[in-house]
């Protein structure tokens, strides 16, 4: 239906991009001055955190900027197409799904829940006047190419009944209905499990090199590009501090942005075995289920969360649990910490059974750190109040006093003064997490159960939290239980691992040995999937 | 989409949220208008010489001044001659009287059921949530209507009565703000930390429920006078010869198609003081949602 | 899915029974049936006739297990007043509120829909300002006023239509777009908000990016997963049209199950009354009841869940 | 969604229902009623609206004519007067049901035997039942009335007092069930009852088999429907936008102003009704509660002006009052009354005297006239009364049930114009409805029927208004004024009498 591109030309280029966005009180230039040519197979990778206008840069080129967004532009072609000169007509009849396709990051909402996956895949022919027999032969075919099982079958049903990654290949396929000669995935394995990142990311080649299109892959993982982008592009603020092939920008990043994002990446870490000491927390095979209905009137389903754990967390050391979403892990956590019991099984704190642990008593052994800095802080109170309220729940000191000890953790985290009185809608994702982190401290805890402390945070910053933890784990003596589906974390952080899936430990060990030599396959799995540089 | 990074000089979430109210149209000009009401209501008795309830039968039906009526009557006599604007302003008394203490009973049974129901949650949200279906299943001016029939007609009554049976929004919004309250970290923080429900409730959950409560209060605010008046229209809400607007409408019912300014006048204060009263409730949801997104 | 429906009816049902037994005890509490049912001129001997006659002399749960079982034999007791089985009484009014219940649905969606998918589509523009200016107008407005400043313009001073009464179809015309439009509001602000929610969803710029603009992706994408929650609140307007009509009846003098109501209430005929609080509720159970089932029905994520 | 099946069913009712706009081509006159007809049978209510009603579709023995106010014979033929105490009613031979059936002296005895047995709760047992004492038939034709002592409204009580039905009408598998005839009365007057809404409508049709000597023969239009409309404003609507031809009792507001727009006629026709007061005399809601002290309820009469409520409120024909029955009727003497002048001053220093300087709660509960009844409860707040309005629609009940400190009440004496169709009703203690409880004067008003000695009848009633008056069990208020909105199509002229008498109604410049 399109013409196929000409080799000669780019598939898709662009000169002197600039796109403003009306905000509140002025405009914002969330692309400035960018410039970048993409050959047929060729990936090229765009790299920044949010609001680097990687995404803009994205949705420009399908013509799909928000409402009242000013693009300007020396040139831009896909396909051989000046969109820049097309209107939206134009440009829902020659671009969108014809000459250039997109997938977006979160499979889970991007396909119409109330349509068959059939009829999603197929429309996107039918519409433009193709025989639905012709779309549906080509719908099952790109559904067999991206590993859907039982295509056939499967054609009606709706997307609920399709898991996340199941989910993005079928919008893999959709994107793929037209033969378009670029796909743009817009951090296309985000939300998706590590295990299935990778399988998705290989999909995405193995497509690329069949099919013979160029690929842009908007990420703001540095470890999804060294595997996957022939190029890579950096952005920062709206603009491209760095350009190149991909080995060459890791290996030798120019600008001093990239270096950090490139050094942020965790690293395996050296610290010396702790010595062992007493036992904190024993835990002996715990099992914890949950019966839930998922509306009001589904019927009762009873999951097992956690099944048969046991481990010990002695004094002084860290211990990481990993696993995927759904592993049991936080499950576990929020046993810990007392906002649930087990169903079966034991779990002593520092020798004396939990249950008749006084909450109190058990407050100041351990304390939590969430992972969402936006939930974890009461939004109607001040910062010093989120810190103090530890003290003024427990009763602990006079008025001064305890502004005292707010003010003494606010340093310890690296808060500045200033933010005293300010409220946690004024600070940045960082700040907040830190203040969460004074708010854990200020009891003086020996455990401190840090739930994905960082996967909310960007790159950047997750280093620096990091390094914040393990400087007060080194000062305060503070013992360490780690949540994360995050390896790089595990290695940076971690003496020991366990790792856990469907509610059941898989294996444990040090890190350094796990790593090195994974016993079982699952954690095989899970560490090949991880995109180490 | 990705987010539009701006490092805005922050402050305080009341101080911006009270800004942003001034800033929001619908919200100053529904607030001037209730504040007049309010103070129409407080000094009624310096703004006419005419008490409600004296009646002139000799000086009946007159007109308003814009219909050929004089200054002496601004808003026209009733069919009993009393005066119309002394009427008209007596009865903002009752419509915000009304207004407020029902929608405090209201607000009470609500917000306490709910906020039950989403912190416990199980069989306590099961309970509540029966009650509710219950409640909304009630045809609310039929039992309304029954009640102040069976009890008699008095202004407490009706406010009562009203009260009790519009609880069921705040109800379903603190029951749903809250337990998205109260999954959140900072809930579980302090569940950590040792603290019991009530200091929880009172101190983690319910300010981050207010906003969404005060919204709801101003709606109820709203349709408690709607249903004051509607009951009075009945005759089975405000007994004579108390200035309800709904009761002026149904007096003057009569008269609609030869004096229409006896229904046209307090109709239109009823609408007036509702639209401003529900307006405020608009902008303050507006006002309030940015907050409540996050 | 079968379970589902179970369920919902056994809610239905256990909220009928207590409303139920709400309105038995509420007035059999408060008023004295023998009494009101001697009516006018009544001595007390009659009084006490009347008492044994009916069973209000037995002990209350008696009387409540056997109004109950009556109740769901079809035998709603007699008015007092008018000396008629109530069920006849409601066999007589309903259909006329039935009729006025439909219509001024039928006015709610035609005003409310597209009303709301205009002010959807044009955010923040004046057509957006104007359809939510008719929202707010339309919440404020008191039906009862609306009611009569309608008959006062367009019955009477133009006389389009008729005053009152429920004589043929035109006289249901004046007060069904009175009713309807109290519902206009909460159906028009659901649309509008549940369209711009469903077209800022990624679904939505999945289907832009697959080349779906305007009016096609409107109807084709938006509108069902929009109208989904418009369906379940529609049914409940209806639900709340009975308690609706009590006022609207009232004003246009139509003679449907709402000015019943009233008249009953006033003149404190007890079995009307009871059956009438029942009826109304149960009227609304299942309205809701449908409108679960009805979205069941069009959501593939229950009906397959 | 699929809205279309919906769609289809309304455009279906729509095309199924013709607009039918009932007017003079279809030879339909409709009247506006504005309270429910609970029933078509006459015994069993006694509102205007069943005496209008059952003029249409009754014949009783006797009529008042409408010329001269004195009974004449309907369906009887003649009657005489055996001794004081019988009399013998000779009874025509060409009256029939509507079913066709001959009106025999059978059916009248029966008439009377169940108006006379109290199970089965007429309306006019108490009053019948206090004058006769037995009816039998002597022939087909001829029935003899046993009366209990010498009773001068006999006539007028069979004209308005006493339906006849035919024999066996209330017998349903052989029980009496006094519902029998309750939707739709088989009478023998000029219309008869075709359909019966309850609460909404009532439709006649003339009966084809009326004999045309009688006096009600007057009845041309073919069709009567009689609409319930509870508002009076949207009876006046009706009436001006023609789908309505006949109102009656239209506040004179009202009707003054759809007369102005000349849409309609507004006519202030004579009336017989007069509007009360009763007070708790007897203490019966409060053995000492404030009304049984003589002091307050003259208070409570010098208290209003009713000269002023008349002017204002009721205008058209009305008039003070300041008698226990409207003036025209025969006995009903002004001169005998005590008048109690407009004097707030006066009022508040009896209250004071009373010892309610400070007042007290007083519960005005009436059902109807509510403009008049607010101006009263001003009145009464004027005298520092907490005076309050309970507007009830049914005041019967609690009023039986000696529940109340002041109701309303009017009385339009069936329209007799005589003093003895009003008095005893109000003041014999027999009737629940009486908050006097002074037998003396109980006596004394029963006594005013039973003689035919037109004098001293004229004194008894003289010595029970002086009586009533002083003690002021009453505040009396108003003689009414009876509005009828008339639409320009028919031609009706009320007769002296207020009795509205609807088979009048003709078609403007019908032949």
């Amino acid at each position: 239906m399109n013409e196929q591109t000409n080799a000669s030309q780019p598939t898709a280029e662009i000169e002197n991009l600039t796109v403003s966005l009306p905000v509140p009180g002025g405009t914002l230039e969330a692309v400035k001055g960018l410039s970048l040519s993409l050959s047929p197979r060729e990936t090229l990778g765009i790299v920044g955190e949010s609001g680097s206008g990687k995404s803009m840069t994205a949705l420009a080129l399908m013509g799909l900027l928000p409402p009242g967004a000013r693009v300007e532009a020396d040139r831009m072609q896909v396909g051989g197409a000046d969109i820049l000169t097309m209107s939206d007509r134009q440009l829902s009849a020659d671009i969108r799904g014809h000459k250039a396709a997109m997938i977006f990051q979160e499979p889970m909402t991007s396909l119409n829940p109330v349509y068959s996956i059939g009829r999603q895949l197929t429309e996107a022919m039918t519409m433009h006047g193709q025989r639905y027999d012709t779309a549906r032969t080509r719908a099952l075919e790109l559904l067999h190419a991206v590993g859907l099982p039982d295509p056939e079958e499967r054609f009606s049903q709706y997307p609920h009944q399709f898991s996340g990654g199941q989910r993005q290949r079928i919008l893999i396929a959709m994107a793929l209905m037209n033969s378009p000669g670029l796909l743009i995935a817009d951090e296309p394995t985000t939300a998706l499990d590590v295990t299935i990142q990778a399988q998705i990311l290989d999909l995405l080649k193995e497509m690329r090199e069949k099919l013979g299109i160029a690929v842009i892959l908007i990420t703001h993982d540095f470890g999804v590009l060294s595997h996957h982008a022939d190029r890579v592009m950096v952005m920062l603020k709206g603009e491209v501090i760095e350009t190149g092939r991909t080995e060459a920008v890791l290996r030798k990043p120019q600008h001093e942005y990239t270096r950090r994002l490139i050094d942020s990446l965790p690293k395996a870490h050296s610290r010396p075995p702790p010595p062992d000491g007493t036992a904190l927390i024993e835990v002996e095979q715990v099992s914890q289920s949950y019966k839930f209905r998922r509306g009001l009137f589904s019927p009762i389903r009873t999951i097992e969360a956690v099944k048969d754990v046991s481990f010990t967390l002695s004094e002084g050391e860290t211990l990481a649990f990993v696993g995927e979403s759904g592993s049991g892990k936080s499950t576990l956590a929020r046993m810990l910490l007392g906002l649930e019991a087990p169903k079966a099984g034991r779990i002593r704190l520092d020798g004396t059974d939990i249950a008749s642990v006084p909450d109190k008593v058990r407050a100041h052994l351990l304390q939590p750190i969430f992972q969402d800095p936006y939930g974890s802080l009461n939004p109607r109170m001040s910062v010093s109040q989120i810190i103090r309220r530890p003290l003024d729940i427990h009763e602990i000191g006079t008025r001064a006093e305890r502004a005292e000890r707010t003010r003494a953790v606010m340093e310890q985290t690296g808060l500045s003064p200033r933010f005293f009185h300010a409220f946690p809608s004024q600070m940045s994702g960082g700040q907040r997490q830190r203040v969460a982190i004074a708010r854990a401290l200020i009891l003086n805890p020996r455990i401190i159960v840090c739930d994905e402390p960082t996967s909310a945070l960007d790159v950047s910053i997750q280093a620096q939290i990091l390094t914040l933890l393990e400087g007060l784990r080194g000062r305060l003596n503070l013992t360490l239980l780690l949540i994360t589906h995050d390896l790089g974390v595990v290695r940076q952080m971690a003496d020991r691992v366990i790792v856990m899936q469907d509610g059941q430990v898989v294996e444990a060990g040090m890190t350094a040995e796990l790593f090195a030599a994974p016993t079982q396959d699952y954690t095989r799995t899970l560490l090949a999937s991880v995109s180490a540089l | 989409m990705s987010a539009v990074d701006l490092d805005l000089e922050g402050e305080p979430p009341l101080r911006a949220t009270l800004r942003r109210m001034r800033h929001h149209k619908g919200i100053v000009f529904g607030g001037v208008v209730v504040v007049i009401f309010m103070l129409l209501a407080v000094f009624a008795p310096l703004l006419t010489p005419y008490d409600y309830a004296t009646q002139n039968i000799a000086n009946r039906m007159v007109p308003p001044v814009w219909a050929g009526g004089n200054w002496t009557h601004p808003f026209g006599t009733d069919h009993l001659g009393r005066d119309y604007l002394a009427r008209l302003l007596y009865g903002t008394r009752i419509s915000v009287i009304v207004g407020v203490g029902a929608s405090t009973i209201g607000c009470c049974i609500g917000v306490t059921l709910g906020l039950a129901a989403g912190y416990w949650g199980g069989r306590v949200d099961r309970f509540v949530s029966f009650l509710l279906a219950c409640q909304l299943a009630m045809p609310t001016i039929l039992l309304a209507m029954a009640l102040v029939f069976i009890i008699g007609p008095s202004t407490l009554v009706v406010i009562c009565v009203v009260g009790v049976l519009h609880w069921n929004l705040f109800l379903v919004v603190t029951r749903a703000a809250t337990m998205r309250v109260r999954e959140m970290e900072f809930v579980q923080a302090s569940r950590a930390l040792g603290a019991s429900p009530m200091p929880i409730i009172t101190h983690d959950v319910l300010p981050n429920v207010t906003s969404h409560i005060i919204v709801i209060y101003t709606f109820e605010f709203g349709k408690a006078i709607l249903a004051e008046a509607t009951l009075s229209f009945l005759g089975v809400g405000v007994p004579a010869p108390a200035p309800s607007w709904g009761l002026m409408i149904a007096e003057g019912r009569n008269a609609l198609f030869f004096q229409p300014w006896l229904v046209i006048i307090p109709g239109a204060a009823l609408f007036l003081l509702v639209i401003a009263v529900n307006l405020m409730g608009d902008g303050l949801r507006d006002v309030t949602a940015p907050e409540a997104r996050q | 899915m079968l379970e589902y429906i179970l369920r919902r009816c056994g809610l239905a049902l256990s909220v009928g029974f207590t409303i139920s037994l709400v309105a038995f005890l509420l007035l059999n509490f408060a008023t004295d049936p023998a009494v009101t049912m001697a009516g006018e001129e009544a001595t007390t001997e009659e009084i006490e006739r009347l008492r044994a006659l009916y069973g209000f002399d037995r002990p209350l749960y008696l009387q409540y297990y056997n109004w109950l079982v009556s109740f769901f034999r079809g035998d709603f007791g007699e008015s007092v007043h008018w000396r008629l089985p109530v069920a006849e009484l409601v066999a007589r009014h309903f259909p006329v509120t039935l009729l006025l219940a439909g219509m001024s649905l039928t006015v709610t969606i035609l005003v409310a829909i597209p009303l709301g998918v205009l002010a959807a589509m044009n955010p923040n523009t004046l057509i957006d300002r104007i359809a939510l200016s008719i929202a707010v107008a339309a919440q404020a407005i008191p039906n009862f006023w609306l009611g009569m400043m309608a008959i006062l313009l367009l019955a009477v001073t133009w006389p389009i239509f008729p005053v009152s009464g429920n004589n043929t179809i035109w006289h249901f015309i004046l007060p069904a777009f009175v009713l309807g439009l109290s519902s206009v509001p909460a159906i028009m602000r659901l649309t509008r908000t549940g369209l711009l929610e469903v077209m800022g969803t990624d679904y939505i710029r999945a289907a832009r990016a697959k080349g779906y603009r305007g009016g096609a992706l409107l109807f084709r994408h938006a509108m069902r997963n929009a109208l989904l929650p418009v369906v379940s609140v529609l049914a409940v307007q209806f639900g709340e049209k009975l308690g609706g009509a009590i006022v609207t009846e009232t004003v246009f003098a139509i003679n449907g199950i709402g000015r019943l109501a009233v008249q009953s209430v006033l003149i404190g005929d007890v079995p009307v009354v009871q059956s009438l609080l029942f009826l109304f509720a149960m009227f609304f159970v299942f309205a809701n009841l449908l409108a679960d089932l009805l979205n069941a029905w069009l959501d593939p994520r229950i009906r397959l869940a | 969604m699929n809205l279309k099946p919906f769609l289809l069913c309304i455009a279906a009712t729509l095309i199924a229902v013709p607009p039918a706009v009932a007017d003079r081509q279809d030879d339909t006159l409709v009247a506006a009623f504005p309270r429910e007809i609970s029933t078509t049978d006459g015994l069993y209510n006694t509102r205007r609206e069943n005496d209008i009603l059952g003029l249409l579709i009754d014949d009783a023995l006797y009529y008042v004519d409408p010329e001269t106010q004195e009974p004449v014979a309907l369906s009887a033929l003649s009657h005489e007067f055996v001794n004081d105490t019988t009399l013998v009613v000779t009874l025509r031979d060409d009256v029939t049901f509507h079913d066709g059936s001959l009106m025999t002296s059978a059916d009248v005895v029966y008439s009377f035997n169940h108006i006379l047995d109290e199970t089965t709760e007429t309306r006019f047992h108490a009053r019948i039942d206090r004058w006769l004492d037995s009816v039998e038939a002597l022939d087909e034709r001829r029935v003899q009335f046993n009366m209990k002592y010498p009773y001068a409204m006999v006539l007028y009580d069979f004209a308005y007092y006493t339906k006849i039905r035919q024999e066996g009408s209330y017998e349903v598998d052989g029980v009496t069930v006094p519902d029998a005839q309750r939707e739709l009365a088989l009478g023998s007057g000029p219309y008869r009852v075709i359909e019966y809404i309850p609460g909404q409508q009532v439709t006649l049709e003339l009966y084809e088999g009326y004999r045309e000597d009688s006096p009600k023969a007057v009845a041309s239009i073919r069709n009567i429907t009689i609409r319930i409309i509870g508002d009076y404003a949207t009876q006046a609507a009706e009436v001006m936008a023609g789908g309505v031809h006949w109102a009656f009792n239209v506040p004179t507001d009202i009707a003054e102003n759809v007369g102005n727009t000349g849409r309609a006629r507004f006519v202030a026709g004579p009336s017989m009704r007069v509007g009360y007061v009763a007070l708790d005399a007897a203490g019966r809601s409060d053995p000492d509660g404030p009304m049984t002290d003589i002091r307050v309820r003259r208070a409570l009469n010098h208290a209003i002006d009713r000269q002023a409520i008349v002017d204002n409120i009721v205008r058209g024909s009305s008039g003070p009052l300041s008698t226990p029955c409207q003036p025209i009727q025969f006995g009903c003497d002004e001169s005998a009354a005590v008048v109690y002048a407009y004097d707030p001053d006066l009022a508040r220093s009896l209250l004071a005297e009373a010892g309610y300087a400070d007042g007290f709660e007083l519960v005005l509960t009436a059902s109807r006239d509510r403009d008049v009844m607010e101006a009263l409860v001003g009145y009464w707040t004027a005298i520092g009364l907490d005076a309050r309005l309970d507007y009830l629609r049914n005041v019967a009940t609690p009023r039986n049930a000696g529940e109340l400190m002041a109701f309303y009440g009017s009385s339009g004496s069936f329209s007799i114009p005589d003093a003895g169709a009003i008095m005893p009703d109000r003041f014999i203690t027999d009737q629940q409805r009486v908050y006097t409880g002074d037998e003396a004067l109980s006596e004394l008003v029963a006594s005013t029927n039973s003689t035919y000695d037109q004098d001293l009848r004229k004194e008894r009633f003289r010595e029970a208004i002086t009586r009533i008056t002083d003690q002021a069990y009453w505040v009396p208020v108003h003689r009414y004024s009876q509005n009828f909105l008339l639409s320009n199509e028919i031609e009706y002229v009320q007769p002296e009498d207020g009795m509205p008498r609807l088979f009048m109604v003709r078609w403007q410049n019908a032949d």
